[in-house]
């Protein structure tokens, strides 16, 4: 079934390794996938964000302009996103940073949580957020299965931070938790 | 009590979009204070290259042209032939001026043309992410230099001010960093006596800032800027190499 | 008594204030500003000497001296 | 020697690898967004291959040291978007007067000027009717997928060898920064003859040779100029490439190239699932451009829309094409406003309608 | 002011001539064949009037030196030839899409590469479709005698300055060449409003302003893009230019610019003479094409030779003009063969004849 | 009795292109003597640049590529990577190397890039008719300096041989002339030696070659020879700035 | 009257000089005309040649296919020009140089006249060749007085060749003679 | 003896070996080459000394020597 999702969040939060990650996992299940990062001088202060389009038959259009999904780390993109959104969508809102009450749409989903915390509390470290942020997703679209995601590590990441899995598959699972 | 620190008056209130700890923006500033010095605001004029430093007309309360790629000399000499009164300056990356700028800034050197080249030498390309320039140090990581800078392959880290400090043309070529409080009061001074020097019409000046790029050194702020005396300095010596103090008219 | 003062929307949480000032005035603080950086606080006002060694060092212009 | 393994390779980089499974085993290039995954790419894996990867200190040089290599007989490429192929346009009319063959990648971005870095179609026109001085042309491939990118990329060495000419591989933005799953395959033939005529290698044993485009007996020149007519009259008879899409009962048929042609592939799926008989036609060989295919389905179909990133380049090019009884519609998205698939659909729908209010 | 003195002239003074007389006093240059004789005369007669003529390390300094000159918005000029003109396409980009105003002179002559000396029209496409990055275009200006060299180099400056673009006159080795008798004039207004809104001034009591083309805000880019259509449309409604010779009875009109327009007018004189009915469409401003004109013109006539110095461009913009059921022929000769009255009254009759046999 | 004096074998028989008295010729002579005195006419290949001397391929016995106006040094570079045991040398003319090829010349110097660059400075365009080099003497006239070169507006004839012994990458840099039998020898040695650091693997050697342009300095072919003494060794003076004798790697 | 010449021989034989003094004749006449030199790398070692167009009416192509006349000062010119004359056309041919049986033409009119030795019997020496050749060419042509042509020597000539003025008239006089 | 040769289609009189020979061998001639140039010939050739001095200097390699 087809399936996008648009993550955006400040330059540092982890954005683009979380899509890549989602690419990787709907790899494992022999789906098709494109990635598409936002990038350049936007890196610079400015926001990061990437799509990610999920389909089992070949995907035609790699961008995303009215998303099914979106997980958000900070204000600025939630003012930028949520408004494009289709109605029924989900979002997974990074509550550390921002207020869900900045949310507008009562059309959607939205699945707010305390990223940081769960990070924290998970994997000892307020870092990991973005995994968090991505178990959640998975878990409430459904769109692959929460162990793709975390058999998906490996090809993600670079081998020299393969020794950082197991606290990536903690908060993996602990966002797809505070999810359900 | 006194204010002995603040913001330049030939600075906007918009914060700069550069990355934590890169120097640009004390070299923005200083250049900044220059003006304010002279209180040449309303009759400057600034010529903005291709780099992290293109957004010029953002932070400085003056009139900007943006020039192409390398180009910023050429552009800043077609301004100063029709504005001679006025005060021009161009503020380059390293990419910008040693590399595909190289031939516009050596012949608007040669030419003395009275203008301020304000050369940022970070020692990689940084907005594009990190690749080699032409004054990356050798064993250098960079994305295109994924190996270290290789002398024979990459050439040698291009000295800019000495090339320049060999021709008839300049006034004024010097090299500075931004690296510590007492550099930068030296720097200051430097980029004062080059806006001088152009108020005076003697002719091209031209002042090298080592810098620093945290994010495509892939260092801390700190890190970044201790590598500018560890690494930076030894290679790129400190120093007015060149500085004429007669109009010379033939 | 010499003064620093910090605008914490400018400050980007670089410390290389925290690195030049002599009398450690200064410490990176824990809170975030609206751009998502971990802001510098005056930690020991009362130690500043007004050298402005702090401000020539700040990338951001984000902070004043008084004296 | 090829594996069905797929991995998972943003398209900047899939061209990179393409062309080193190519035998491309020399690149000259200078930074700039959005394509700086190609030289970075090189650099890490020319050295392997026993290659060499040089930063040049300008896309001039860049360019010109591609003509100095390609001189030699070797396959050999650059890359660059905008502003930098522009700096290239002397050194590509250098290469059509010199006939020599060479790769050259341009991922577009926003223009005029220093513009922006994402996506558009706005190079079309340099790109197909010779942004250099003098009547020449390049072989222009346009691909729309990360494959393609793959695939296209040692076609492009290909062509550039049998023709002698350079060959321009036309992205974008969103083209050179997708990362998708890709087969990555090697080509049976990875180098040019190296007994070639023209090859500058040293006059051992043969006559001195000479490249040059420098042409000043009466006559002469115009000689050459018919000559490099004729390789581009082949060139339309034996190598065009384009893909048709749904258009055998289309009553509409949308002519796009590149990424918006696949999004107007998603666009498509939703307006014929919607009931509107609308095809695609989406030319690959930009040029040589599919003017006999137009023609044929011109017969057929009265009613086209061409949808370009820019204000109107292609649709020329269409319109020249097309019988004179069909109509031909623009919908354009100039500097980087990429067009979505509801764009399209609402597009493409308004058209099919006037369409059936004509009937 | 103006005089009616004849002057025995050479193409390329009559131009630099006409610049300095339109109050351009600065001049960035660098030496090219076969348009040196526009440098020599602005570094003899510049300093006279107070101006400085500047020779640049290259064509792209002089491109940029242009640049930043025309940003303090005085009238200003740079002038080349085929490579050095191909070298100036990032810059022509860069003008366009800076809207800045300033008159570039190219003296073309054969390509591709190093080409020769000699005239050729193969320089068309460049001028007209954008040999540099991104949606734009240039005015450009055909002139095909000496006088006509003159009067519209003057024209250039004041449609640079109303349009805020980089206007090109696109002359070739005959035009610059050739001496013949002309009548200099100094227009009225020799100088552009110093008051403009965006001329770079120093920020003297008012805001600080940019020269910019770089666009990130999203969206942004877009406008621009279409800001700058928007002139282009009313380029064409307001300031078209072209001549018709001998149209109204045409059964056979040819289409030709510059100086091949001037060998056909010599030819038509002949076939003419022979009782042919054959006019003349000589296009004036090539950009804006004269669409409309053609399109009247095709009403009537329906069959067209065009004639150009190339392997076919101008041809295009005829075909895209012109009805549908009109027959476009097409004579080229690319690389410095000028055709001669002769040959092409040969042409002319041949086509006419088919014409008759058409009949 | 024995032939002494003879046309080198790397030569054709055509007859020069050149004005009477033109050094160009001499130039070719003294390449092709190095050529042929290393035997390695079937493993050479030249760069000619566009100026008088861009019939290059007419005149030697070698494979020629003829490069752009000022992109020689790019395009033997280009060549040179590929063919790395082949002889690859430019020749190049003062507007092509010192204005338009300014950053060519200068990065491919830096780089160390193994090839030979022949630069002959007639202080003039010769083959457009006549304008300002950027070598052109002050005060000289050309169709471009009408009222003689001023450093103020035009700038100073500028050294490249002085800016390029700058650079840590070239290996030899040397100035010689053509003037006198002697000075004939000399520059027979120096480009020699050129030749002779390349096959040895050295790196970038180049040879400015001081020369006349009879027709365009408006002189008879003795006065324009005598000038070369009077007014051209007495700015740009002759002999070596730079040689290294090891091959240096990082 | 339309008329047309081409003139060719050496750089260094004067040959712009005399196209150059041919168009001022016919200024000072109040007709029209166009002159189009050769021009270039072709300077150097090669041949120069000019076209010279003169008409009541205004001039259309200034570019001559098929000249009416010639002017040849060297043996490359003729054989490159002659064949494309047009019959009934003048030739003046500079006989100190080429020998006239060179000429494969007999539908033209060839004025063969040793150039150098009228040149030095007129003027003292043989460097006016050039104005000989033009003198008889106007003469045989009749296409400007030639008058015009000794009094337009003051536009063509820079002021300070101007005391050359009289040996230039008695060489174009000379050739007008030898040529009637 | 020494002896110098004149390639005379080569020669274009520029006289640069004139001036060069110290023994005043070669001089410029009337006589005019397939080219228009006035060539240069041998006055003395018994003052030859094969020093090669003018060949050095003929830019057109005109001139051979044999010692
Ligand atoms: C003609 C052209 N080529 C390449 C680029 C891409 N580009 C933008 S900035 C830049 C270099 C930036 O490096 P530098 O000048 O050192 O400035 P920094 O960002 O390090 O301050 C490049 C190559 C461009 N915009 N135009
Ligand atoms: C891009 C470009 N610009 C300009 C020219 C015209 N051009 C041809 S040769 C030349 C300069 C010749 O001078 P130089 O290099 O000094 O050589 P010389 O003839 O003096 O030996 C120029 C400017 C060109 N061919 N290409
Ligand atoms: S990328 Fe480097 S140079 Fe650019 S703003 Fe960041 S730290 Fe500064
Ligand atoms: S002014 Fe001096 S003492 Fe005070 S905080 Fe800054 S650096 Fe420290
Ligand atoms: S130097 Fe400036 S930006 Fe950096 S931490 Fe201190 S106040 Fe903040
Ligand atoms: S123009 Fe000058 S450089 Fe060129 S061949 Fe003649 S004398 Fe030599
Ligand atoms: S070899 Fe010596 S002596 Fe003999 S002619 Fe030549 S220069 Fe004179
Ligand atoms: S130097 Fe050579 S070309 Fe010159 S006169 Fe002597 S032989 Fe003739
Ligand atoms: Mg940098
Ligand atoms: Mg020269």
């Amino acid at each position: 079934m087809y399936n996008d999702v648009i993550m955006a969040g400040f330059g540092g939060q982890g954005i683009m390794l979380i899509g890549n990650l989602l690419a990787y996992a709907a790899i494992r299940e022999d789906k098709n996938v494109t990635y598409l990062p936002s990038y350049g001088v936007e890196m610079r202060g400015g926001t990061a964000n990437c799509s990610v389009v999920i389909d089992e038959r070949p995907i035609g259009s790699p961008v995303v302009g009215r998303p099914l999904s979106l997980i958000i780390m900070n204000r600025p993109s939630l003012l930028k996103f949520e408004p494009r959104m289709k109605s029924g969508g989900i979002i997974i809102l990074n509550k550390t940073l921002v207020d869900p009450e900045v949310s507008e749409r009562n059309d959607i989903d939205l699945v707010a949580i305390d990223l940081n915390e769960v990070s924290e509390k998970a994997a000892g470290s307020p870092r990991l957020a973005n995994m968090v942020a991505l178990g959640a997703y998975v878990q409430k679209s459904g769109v692959v299965a929460v162990e793709s995601v975390t058999a998906a590590l490996k090809d993600a990441l670079h081998a020299k931070y393969h020794k950082m899995i197991p606290a990536n598959k903690k908060a993996i699972e602990a966002g797809a938790a505070a999810a359900s | 009590m006194k204010q002995v620190f603040k913001r330049p008056e030939s600075m906007t209130d918009k914060l700069f979009h550069f990355c934590p700890g890169c120097h640009h923006g004390i070299v923005h500033r200083l250049v900044a204070e220059a003006i304010d010095h002279f209180a040449v605001r309303e009759k400057t004029i600034g010529v903005a290259s291709v780099g992290c430093s293109v957004f010029l007309y953002d932070y400085f309360a003056v009139d900007v042209i943006e020039a192409p790629h390398g180009r910023a000399a050429a552009v800043a000499t077609g301004t100063k032939r029709v504005l001679q009164d006025h005060v021009v300056f161009t503020y380059q990356g390293d990419g910008d001026l040693a590399a595909i700028g190289t031939a516009e800034v050596i012949h608007a050197a040669n030419r003395g043309d009275n203008i301020t080249v304000i050369f940022v030498n970070n020692g990689i390309y940084g907005m594009t992410g990190g690749q080699m320039a032409p004054t990356t140090l050798l064993g250098q990581r960079s994305t295109t230099s994924p190996y270290g800078r290789e002398n024979r392959r990459d050439g040698y880290p291009i000295k800019m001010t000495e090339m320049l400090a060999a021709l008839e043309g300049p006034s004024l070529v010097s090299r500075v960093a931004v690296n510590t409080p007492g550099n930068v009061k030296k720097a200051r001074k430097v980029i004062r006596q080059a806006f001088q020097m152009q108020l005076e019409g003697k002719g091209f000046s031209f002042v090298e800032v080592l810098s620093t790029c945290p994010t495509n050194w892939g260092m801390t702020p700190q890190a970044a800027n201790d590598r500018i005396a560890e690494e930076m300095i030894p290679y790129f010596p400190l120093g007015t190499l060149k500085q004429k103090d007669v109009i010379d008219v033939l | 008594m010499p003064k620093v003062e910090i605008d914490i929307e400018r400050c980007k949480g670089c410390a290389l204030c925290v690195d030049a000032c002599p009398e450690h005035v200064l410490e990176l603080g824990k809170g975030i500003n609206l751009s998502g950086y971990q802001y510098v606080v005056v930690v020991s006002p009362e130690a500043c000497i007004g050298c402005c060694r702090c401000a020539e060092m700040c990338p951001d212009v984000a902070l004043a001296v008084w004296r | 020697m090829s594996s069905p393994k797929k991995v998972f390779t943003k398209g900047n980089e899939a061209i990179a690898m393409a062309a080193i499974n190519a035998g491309c085993h020399y690149y000259f290039g200078y930074p700039i967004t959005p394509q700086n995954e190609i030289p970075e790419y090189m650099a890490e894996h020319l050295p392997a291959v026993g290659g060499e990867f040089l930063q040049a200190e300008s896309e001039i040089a860049s360019i010109n040291m591609l003509l100095g290599a390609a001189a030699t007989g070797v396959r050999a490429m650059t890359s660059s978007s905008g502003p930098g192929i522009s700096l290239m346009q002397e050194g590509f009319s250098y290469f059509a007067g010199n006939e020599l063959p060479a790769v050259v990648v341009n991922m577009s971005r926003q223009g005029p000027g220093l513009g922006g870095i994402n996506a558009t179609q706005g190079d079309y026109f340099q790109s197909v009717k010779g942004g250099g001085h003098g009547d020449y042309k390049l072989i222009v491939l346009a691909p729309h997928t990360g494959q393609e990118l793959y695939d296209l990329t040692i076609k492009a060495f290909e062509l550039a060898e049998k023709y002698r000419m350079l060959t321009l591989v036309l992205g974008d933005a969103i083209l050179g920064q997708i990362k998708e799953p890709i087969v990555p395959w090697i080509p049976q033939k990875t180098a040019g003859d190296p007994d070639r005529d023209w090859v500058i290698s040293g006059a051992k044993g043969r006559a001195p040779r000479k490249i040059t485009s420098l042409f000043l007996a009466d006559g002469e020149m115009e000689k050459h100029n018919w000559h490099l007519q004729e390789k581009y009259e082949r060139l339309e008879r034996d190598d065009v490439m384009f893909e048709e899409v749904d258009t055998e009962d289309a009553e509409l048929v949308v002519v796009a190239f590149g990424s918006v042609a696949r999004i107007v592939k998603s666009a498509i799926a939703q307006v014929r699932e919607a009931g509107m008989k609308v095809g695609l036609l989406r030319p690959i060989t930009l040029f040589p451009f599919p003017r006999q295919a137009m023609l044929k389905l011109g017969g057929r179909t009265k009613r086209y829309l061409v949808a370009e990133m820019n204000t109107g380049q292609m649709v020329e090019d269409v319109r020249l094409s097309l019988p004179g009884d069909c109509q031909v519609d623009f919908y354009g998205r100039p500097g980087g406003s990429v067009p979505t698939p509801e764009d399209l659909f609402a597009v493409i729908s308004e058209n099919y309608s006037k369409l059936e209010m004509g009937k």
